[in-house]
C-alpha cells in the first residue's frame, strides 16, 4: 500500500491572552491509500486540531505535510483549491456543521457547483445520486436541516463531503453526537462508502469501541503529543504506554462475566498553554521519573509498525 | 420530526406567515396600516383640513363636530392627530432603516474582517456610545438643527453602535460555526462564504431588534420634537403638538391627551409586531 | 398492565407510572405505564436511548418535572411505605436531598456558577440536619474531602473547577445528607473515559459503604454491566425487558435489547459488520395504545404486533419482556 | 480589580477628548451666529458686535479658539456662559443635585418595584398576575414619558390638586417628576427581569436545587435571581445612566432646575460654551456609570470577577478552555 499522507513533526499553537495553546506538538504518523487510521484521545488532547490542521482548514505551525508524496505544508490559492477537491471533512453535529438557511438539496450542490464538473439536469441529477447513496429519502431533498433528525442530517454531511469524490477524509467524532442505533447506521454506511470509492479515512473520536470497529490503525493522543501508534489489533492486544493502558482499561466492558481491573489515572488533564517540556503524561504518570521530564522524547518502535513515545517503555513492559 | 411546508428559517416569509397567525401583531400591523391610509386620505374625508383656522371653536373641548376638540387656534385636533400620523411613523421607519442598513454594514466589516479595522470601528462606535441613546440624539440635534429629515438623521446616527455591536456579535458567533469550516472545506471562495453563508445567517437575528427600534426611534423622535429640536410647529407631529399644548395644560387639558395617546398607540403597535418577529424567529422563548 | 411478581412492597415501588408533557402544540408522551421496584441496597440501571423517557422516570420520582411544561403526572410511586406522588409539598421537600437524592447528567450546569461550592452543599445540610451555618460547611467540608477535593478548594466557584471535579462537587451534594436512595442520571455521559471510570468507582465505593440503594440512568450497556444487580430496558416510555444483570446480558430476548447489543461495536469480538436497528425512534408524540411500539424497526414483527400492544411476559422468574414473541419460547 | 478600574478610567480619558474636539468642531461649523441671537433683535451696530466678539475670544481663528477650549479643559474649566456669564462648570456643580436627586429616586423606585414584579411575573409565568402584568408593562414601555408627565399634571396637579405643578418646593414637588422619569423603566426592568428569569429558572442548577429539598422561595431568591441578575443590572444601569445625564423632558416639563434642563435651554439660545459642557458632562457620568455596571458584575458573578483580577496559574480550571473547538 502505498502512503497517502505522510505527517512529519506537524505542530499547532494557538496563541491566547494566557499564553501559547500547544494543540498539536510534534506529531509524525504515516496514513496508507484506503485504510482507516483512528485517532483517539480524550477532550482537549488536540485531535481535532490535528484532523484540521492536516486538510488546512488550520495552518499548521510548524512540520511537513505530504499528501500522495507532494508537499502540501504550504499552498498558494490555486492549489489549496485542488487540494480542497481531494480532502473532505464530516463533522460531530450534524446540526451545526449544516447552513440552516440552506435545504438538504442545496447543501449538497453546493460543492457539485463549485467543481463546475456538472451542469443543469446533471447537476440535479447528480446531487439525488449522492443523496440516495447516503440513504436520505426523496421527500426529504427539501428540508432544511432543523426538520431532520440527527442521522439524516449526518448523512446530508456525509453526502456533502464525498460529493467531489475525494481521496482522504477526516472524521471528527462523526457518531458521537448519535444513538447507539443510528450510530451504527453511519458506521456502516461510512465503511461501505469506503469500499465503493476507496476513500481513506482518519477517524477522530473519544470512543474507543468505535474506533476498534473501523480502524486498520490507531493513534493514541494525549494533550497535543502522540503517545503510541500501532495496527488496531496489536494496540488491543498489548499497550505498551502507561497511558493507552489507563484508557484501555477504562473502557467499560459489555462483558458481565470477566470485568477486568480498571488502572485509575491519578488526578485530571493538565493545561495546554505554556507546557512544560518532556512527556505531557509524566504529571499522572504511576512510572514516571525525572528523565520524563527532559525535553525531545524519543519515538520507540516495539513492533512492527508499533511505536510509542516513552522512554520507559522497556522497563515498564519488562522488554 | 413532523416535516411542515418549508420554510427557510429565519427568512422574511418565514417570518409573515408567522404574523399572519399571531393576533397581537396583526392587531398592531392593521393600526399602523390603518392609521397610515386614515393620515393621506385626511383632506378627502374630513370636513376641515389640518391647517384650517376657526376661531369660534378655539379651545373646544370634543364634541360631536369636533371628536377630539380644537386647539388654541381652533384646528379640528382629530385630523391634526391622523394627519400627523405619517411623520411619526415615517421617522421611526427610515431612522431605524438607515442606521440599521449603517450599523449592520459596519458590524459586518469589523466583525469579519477583525484586527486593526475591528478595533478602529469599535472604539469609533465607543464614542458614541458614552452617551445614553436620547441624550445622543438630542445633543445631534443640536448640531444639526430641527426639521424632519435631521430628526430622521438624529434618531438613525443614535441606532447605529447597537446595531453595529450586534452585528459583529453576530458574524463572530456564525464565523465560529462548524458550516462555515465546511464550506471552506467544500472549496467556497471567501466572497461566497460571506455572502452566501455568513451574512444570511448572521443578518437573520437583527430583523427582530430592527422592528423593535422603530418604536424606541419613533419615540425618540417625538420626544426631540417635544423639546423643539424635531420636526417644528406648525406641521402636526404629535410631540410638537404636545410641546404647543403644554402651554394651556392648566386650562385646556383635553389639548394633551389625544396626541399623546397616539405616539402611545403606534409605539405599542410597533412593539407588538417587534413581539412577534422574535417568536417567530426564537422558538426557544415560545412555549 | 402487569404487576411485578413481589407481592410485599418494595423500599422503592413504582406502579403504572405515566408522564405526559406539554411541548409547543404536541403532547408528549414521556413515560406510558412504567412499573418497577428497586429493593434496599441494590442497584438498577435504566438502560434506553435519548428521548425513551428514562430522566423523565427519574425526576418523577423526586417530582422535579418542571411544572410549565407537565400535563398530567399519574400512578403510584411509594418510597419506604409513603406516597410521593400524592405528597404534600412540603413533606416532599424533607424527603428531597435528604432521602432521595440525585445526580445529574451535565456538572457544567447542574452547579450554582454565582455559588462556592462548599456554600452547595453545606446547604442541604444545614436544611436536613438542623445545623448552624457553620457546622453545616465543617460537614460540607468533609464531604469535599470525601470526594477527593482537598479542603483548600471548599470555597471556589464551580467555574474553577474541571468537568470531572465538578461532577464530583454534585456527588457530594447528593451524599450530604446520607440518603437512602440515589438516582444517578448518566453521571457520567459527558466525562472523559478515564474520568468517567473514577467517577464511576466513586460512586460505586460510596454507594457499598453507605449501603444506598440506587437506579442508574444511562445509555452505554458497559457502565450497566459494571455497576447494576438489575437492569431495565426502555423504550418509547415503557420498560420493555427487565430482569438481573444476567438475565439480559445473557439472554436478552426483546428484538429491542437484541438489536441493541447488536449495534453497539464489541471491544472483545470482531465483527465485520454491526447490524444496526434499523429506522428511526420511536416519536414521543403518538401514543402507543394499540400496538408495539418497536413494531415500525422490529426484523421479527408480525400482523398481532401493530394490532395489539403486548404484556409483560414472565420467561424466567423475575426476566419479564414486553413482546408477544416471547410467549412462544 | 483596581489596577482593572484605573484602566478602565484612563480609558475613558481618550473618549472625553474625541466627544470635546468633535462637538467643538461641528458647533463651529454650523450655521447660525450666536452673537446674533445673543444680542437680540434690535439692531445692535457693528462695533457692537465686534465688541462681543472680542469679549467671547470669537474673533480668533478656529484653530486657537479650539486649543484655548482644549487647554481650559485640563484645568476643568468649561468657560463661561455666552448669555449670562456664568462659569458652566460651576452652574453644572449647582444643578448636579437636582438631577442626581431625581436620577436616585427613580432609580430606587425601579429596583424596588421592578425586579419583584419581574420575578413574580417569572414564577407565575402564563397565569393571570403574569399576563396583566405584561400587558401593562407593555404599554407602559410604549408611553412617551412627557406625555405621562402632563397626564400626572391634569390628574394630581389640575383636577385633584394634591401636588404642585412645576417648580421644586418641598419634597411633594419630586412626586410627579419621579414617576414619571421611571415608569418606563420600570416596565423595561420588570420585562427583562422576567425573562432573565425565566431563562435561569429552567437551568440544571435550579433543578440540582430543588432535589436538595429547598423551599420554592429560596430556589427563587436564593438561586435563581443572582443568576438573572446581569442582564438586569444592565437595563437599571444604562437607564440610571440616563437619568443621570438629566431627564431632559421631564426636567423641562417640572421645571426642575437640573443639568437637562439647562442643555435644552442653552441649545435653543445657542449658548455653546453650556452646550459643549454639559455633553462632555453626561459623556463623563454615562461611563462612569458603565464603569459601576461592570465592577457590579464582578461583584454578582464570580466568573466576571474572575477575567479582571490576575488569574493564580491554575492547570485544572484551564482544561476547558483548550482549543479542541477552535
Amino acid at each position: 500500500m502505498a502512503a497517502l499522507l505522510e505527517v512529519e513533526h506537524l505542530k499547532k499553537y494557538f496563541p491566547t491572552g494566557r499564553g501559547t495553546v500547544h494543540a498539536v506538538d510534534d506529531v509524525s504518523f504515516t496514513i496508507n491509500e484506503g485504510e482507516t487510521m483512528g485517532l483517539v484521545g480524550e477532550s482537549g488532547c488536540g485531535k481535532s486540531t490535528l484532523g484540521r490542521t492536516c486538510i488546512h482548514l488550520l495552518e499548521s505551525t510548524e512540520g511537513k505535510l505530504l499528501f500522495q508524496g507532494e508537499d502540501v505544508t504550504h499552498l498558494n490559492k490555486k492549489q489549496l483549491a485542488e487540494f480542497r477537491k481531494k480532502v473532505q471533512i464530516i463533522f460531530q453535529d450534524p446540526f451545526s456543521s449544516l447552513n440552516p438557511r440552506m435545504t438538504i438539496r442545496d447543501t449538497v450542490i453546493e460543492p457539485l457547483m463549485l467543481s463546475r464538473q456538472f451542469e443543469g439536469a446533471q447537476l440535479e441529477k447528480e446531487a439525488e445520486n449522492l443523496m440516495d447513496l447516503v440513504g436520505i429519502e426523496r421527500r426529504f431533498y427539501n428540508s432544511y436541516p432543523h426538520e431532520l433528525d440527527g442521522g439524516r442530517r449526518q448523512r446530508a454531511g456525509v453526502a456533502r463531503a464525498i460529493s467531489l469524490k475525494p481521496k482522504f477524509v477526516v472524521c471528527d467524532e462523526p457518531v458521537s453526537a448519535l444513538d447507539v442505533s443510528i450510530q451504527a447506521q453511519i458506521l456502516n454506511l461510512l465503511m461501505d462508502l469506503q469500499d465503493e470509492f476507496h476513500l481513506t479515512y482518519m477517524f477522530v473520536t473519544h470512543d474507543l469501541s468505535v474506533v476498534r470497529h473501523i480502524s486498520s490503525k490507531i493513534c493514541v493522543m494525549y494533550l497535543g503529543q502522540m503517545v503510541e501508534v500501532a495496527p488496531t489489533k496489536e494496540l488491543f492486544d498489548k499497550q505498551y504506554h502507561p497511558y493507552t493502558k489507563a484508557l484501555l482499561s477504562a473502557i467499560p466492558s459489555i462483558d458481565i462475566h470477566h470485568q477486568q481491573k480498571r488502572i485509575m489515572l491519578k488526578g485530571e488533564i493538565t493545561s495546554p498553554i505554556n507546557p512544560k517540556p518532556g512527556c505531557r503524561f509524566a504529571p499522572r504518570c504511576l512510572y514516571a521519573t525525572d528523565e520524563c521530564r527532559k525535553p525531545d522524547q524519543p519515538l520507540v518502535e516495539v513492533g512492527p509498525d508499533h511505536f510509542v513515545s516513552c522512554c520507559r517503555v522497556k522497563e515498564i513492559n519488562n522488554l | 420530526m413532523k416535516s411542515r411546508a418549508s420554510d427557510k428559517p429565519g427568512s422574511l416569509a418565514y417570518v409573515g406567515k408567522y404574523l399572519l397567525h399571531s393576533p397581537s401583531a396583526m392587531v398592531g400591523l392593521c393600526f399602523l396600516v390603518g392609521i397610515m391610509i386614515l393620515s393621506f386620505l385626511t383632506p378627502f374625508i374630513f370636513k376641515y383640513g389640518f391647517r384650517e383656522l376657526n376661531i369660534r371653536a378655539q379651545y373646544s373641548t370634543p364634541t360631536l363636530e369636533h371628536p377630539f376638540g380644537c386647539d388654541e387656534v381652533g384646528r379640528d385636533i382629530m385630523v391634526r392627530v391622523l394627519y400627523g400620523a405619517k411623520y411619526t411613523i415615517s421617522i421611526g421607519i427610515f431612522a431605524t432603516a438607515g442606521g440599521g442598513l449603517m450599523g449592520v454594514i459596519l458590524g459586518a466589516i469589523a466583525g469579519y474582517r477583525g484586527g486593526l479595522v475591528d478595533s478602529f470601528i469599535m472604539r469609533f462606535l465607543d464614542v458614541f456610545q458614552s452617551f445614553p441613546a436620547i441624550l445622543l440624539a438630542i445633543a445631534i440635534a443640536a448640531v444639526l438643527g430641527p426639521g424632519y429629515w435631521k430628526v430622521i438623521l438624529a434618531c438613525g446616527i443614535t441606532g447605529i453602535p447597537g446595531y453595529a455591536r450586534m452585528m459583529r456579535a453576530n458574524i463572530l458567533t456564525v464565523r465560529g460555526s462548524e458550516y462555515i469550516e465546511a464550506a471552506k472545506s467544500i472549496g467556497c471562495k471567501e466572497s461566497r462564504v460571506v455572502v452566501k453563508h455568513v451574512i444570511p445567517n448572521a443578518f437573520s437575528p437583527m430583523i427582530v431588534s430592527l422592528a423593535m427600534g422603530v418604536a424606541n426611534a419613533g419615540l425618540a423622535a417625538s420626544s426631540l420634537s417635544f423639546l423643539g429640536f424635531g420636526v417644528v410647529p406648525p406641521t402636526p407631529e404629535w410631540g410638537s403638538m404636545l410641546s404647543t399644548a403644554r402651554t394651556y395644560i392648566l386650562e385646556h387639558p383635553h389639548m394633551v391627551i389625544f396626541p399623546g395617546l397616539f405616539i402611545m398607540l403606534t409605539v405599542l403597535s410597533f412593539n407588538l409586531v417587534g413581539d412577534a418577529i422574535r417568536d417567530a424567529l426564537d422558538p426557544k422563548l415560545r412555549d | 398492565m402487569s404487576e411485578h411478581a413481589t407481592p410485599k412492597e418494595a423500599f422503592l415501588d413504582i406502579r403504572d407510572l405515566k408522564v405526559e408533557y406539554k411541548l409547543g402544540k404536541d403532547t408528549i408522551y414521556a413515560v406510558n405505564g412504567v412499573s418497577f421496584q428497586v429493593e434496599k441496597g441494590t442497584t438498577l440501571g435504566l438502560v434506553g436511548e435519548t428521548g425513551a423517557g428514562k430522566t423523565t422516570i427519574a425526576k418523577a420520582i423526586l417530582r422535579i418535572l418542571p411544572d410549565h411544561s407537565l400535563k398530567m403526572m399519574d400512578g403510584v410511586v411509594k418510597f419506604d411505605g409513603e406516597d410521593i406522588l400524592n405528597m404534600p409539598d412540603e413533606q416532599l421537600r424533607r424527603i428531597r436531598g435528604r432521602r432521595i437524592s440525585m445526580i445529574f447528567q451535565d456538572p457544567m450546569t447542574a452547579l450554582n456558577p454565582v455559588m462556592p461550592v462548599v456554600d452547595q452543599i453545606a446547604e442541604g445540610i444545614a436544611l436536613h440536619q438542623n445545623k448552624s451555618k457553620q457546622d453545616a460547611r465543617i460537614a460540607a467540608i468533609k464531604m469535599l474531602e470525601m470526594v477527593g477535593i482537598s479542603s483548600d478548594r471548599a470555597g471556589e466557584y464551580p467555574h474553577q473547577f474541571s468537568g470531572g471535579m465538578k461532577q464530583r462537587v454534585v456527588i457530594a451534594i447528593a451524599l450530604a445528607c446520607n440518603p437512602d436512595l440515589l438516582i444517578a442520571d448518566e453521571p457520567t455521559t459527558a466525562l472523559d473515559v478515564t474520568i468517567q471510570a473514577q467517577v464511576l468507582e466513586l460512586i460505586g465505593n460510596l454507594r457499598d459503604e453507605l449501603g444506598t440503594s440506587m437506579i442508574l440512568i444511562t445509555h452505554d450497556l458497559g457502565v450497566v454491566a459494571g455497576t447494576c444487580d438489575n437492569v431495565a430496558v426502555v423504550y418509547a416510555g415503557e420498560i420493555i425487558e427487565y430482569g438481573t444483570k444476567e438475565d439480559i446480558f445473557d439472554h436478552p430476548t426483546h428484538p429491542y435489547t437484541i438489536g441493541l447489543f447488536g449495534a453497539l461495536p464489541d471491544l472483545s469480538k470482531d465483527v465485520k459488520r454491526l447490524s444496526p436497528i434499523a429506522g428511526l425512534p420511536p416519536d414521543p408524540s403518538v401514543e402507543y395504545t394499540g400496538s408495539c411500539p418497536f413494531a415500525p424497526r422490529c426484523p421479527k414483527a408480525t400482523e398481532a404486533c401493530t394490532k395489539e400492544k403486548p404484556v409483560d411476559i414472565e420467561i424466567t422468574p423475575g426476566h419479564l419482556v414486553r413482546c408477544h414473541l416471547a410467549k412462544e419460547k | 480589580m483596581l489596577k482593572y478600574v484605573g484602566k478602565r478610567l484612563l480609558q475613558i480619558i481618550p473618549v472625553l477628548i474625541i466627544v470635546a474636539i468633535l462637538i467643538f468642531v461641528l458647533m463651529y461649523f454650523v450655521p447660525g451666529d450666536p452673537v446674533q441671537i445673543m444680542l437680540g433683535d434690535y439692531h445692535a451696530t457693528e462695533e457692537q458686535i465686534q465688541a462681543t466678539r472680542a469679549r467671547l475670544g470669537l474673533d480668533k481663528p478656529f484653530l486657537v479658539q479650539l486649543w484655548d477650549y482644549l487647554v481650559g479643559l485640563t484645568r476643568l474649566d468649561f468657560g463661561a456662559s455666552y448669555i449670562y456669564n456664568i462659569n458652566v462648570g460651576q452652574e453644572l456643580m449647582h444643578r448636579f443635585p437636582y438631577t442626581l436627586r431625581l436620577a436616585l429616586y427613580s432609580l430606587v423606585f425601579v429596583v424596588v418595584v421592578g425586579i419583584p414584579l419581574g420575578v413574580l411575573c417569572a414564577v407565575q409565568a402564563g397565569k393571570t398576575v403574569d399576563r396583566v402584568l405584561m400587558v401593562v408593562t407593555l404599554v407602559l414601555n410604549s408611553m412617551p414619558a412627557f406625555w405621562l408627565g402632563l397626564l400626572l399634571i391634569i390628574l394630581f396637579a389640575v383636577k385633584l390638586n394634591w401636588l404642585p405643578t412645576s417648580g421644586i418646593h418641598g419634597w411633594t414637588s419630586w412626586i410627579m417628576p419621579t414617576i414619571a422619569t421611571s415608569v418606563g423603566a420600570l416596565a423595561g426592568v420588570c420585562r427583562q427581569t422576567r425573562s432573565s428569569m425565566l431563562e435561569v429558572i429552567r437551568s440544571d442548577f435550579v433543578v440540582t436545587a430543588r432535589s436538595k429539598g429547598l423551599s420554592e422561595r429560596k430556589i427563587t431568591y436564593g438561586h435563581a435571581l443572582p443568576n438573572a441578575l446581569i442582564p438586569i443590572i444592565t437595563v437599571c444601569g444604562t437607564r440610571f445612566g440616563a437619568m443621570l445625564g438629566g431627564s431632559t423632558v421631564i426636567e423641562a416639563i417640572y421645571t426642575v432646575p437640573g443639568i437637562g434642563q439647562y442643555m435644552v435651554n442653552a441649545i435653543n439660545s445657542r449658548d455653546y460654551p453650556v452646550v459643549r459642557g454639559s455633553i462632555l458632562y453626561i459623556a463623563f457620568s454615562f461611563s462612569i456609570i458603565m464603569l459601576v455596571v461592570d465592577l457590579v458584575y464582578a461583584f454578582v458573578d464570580p466568573r466576571i470577577r474572575a477575567q479582571y483580577v490576575k488569574v493564580k496559574k491554575k492547570a485544572e480550571s484551564e482544561e476547558e478552555k483548550t482549543p479542541e473547538a477552535a
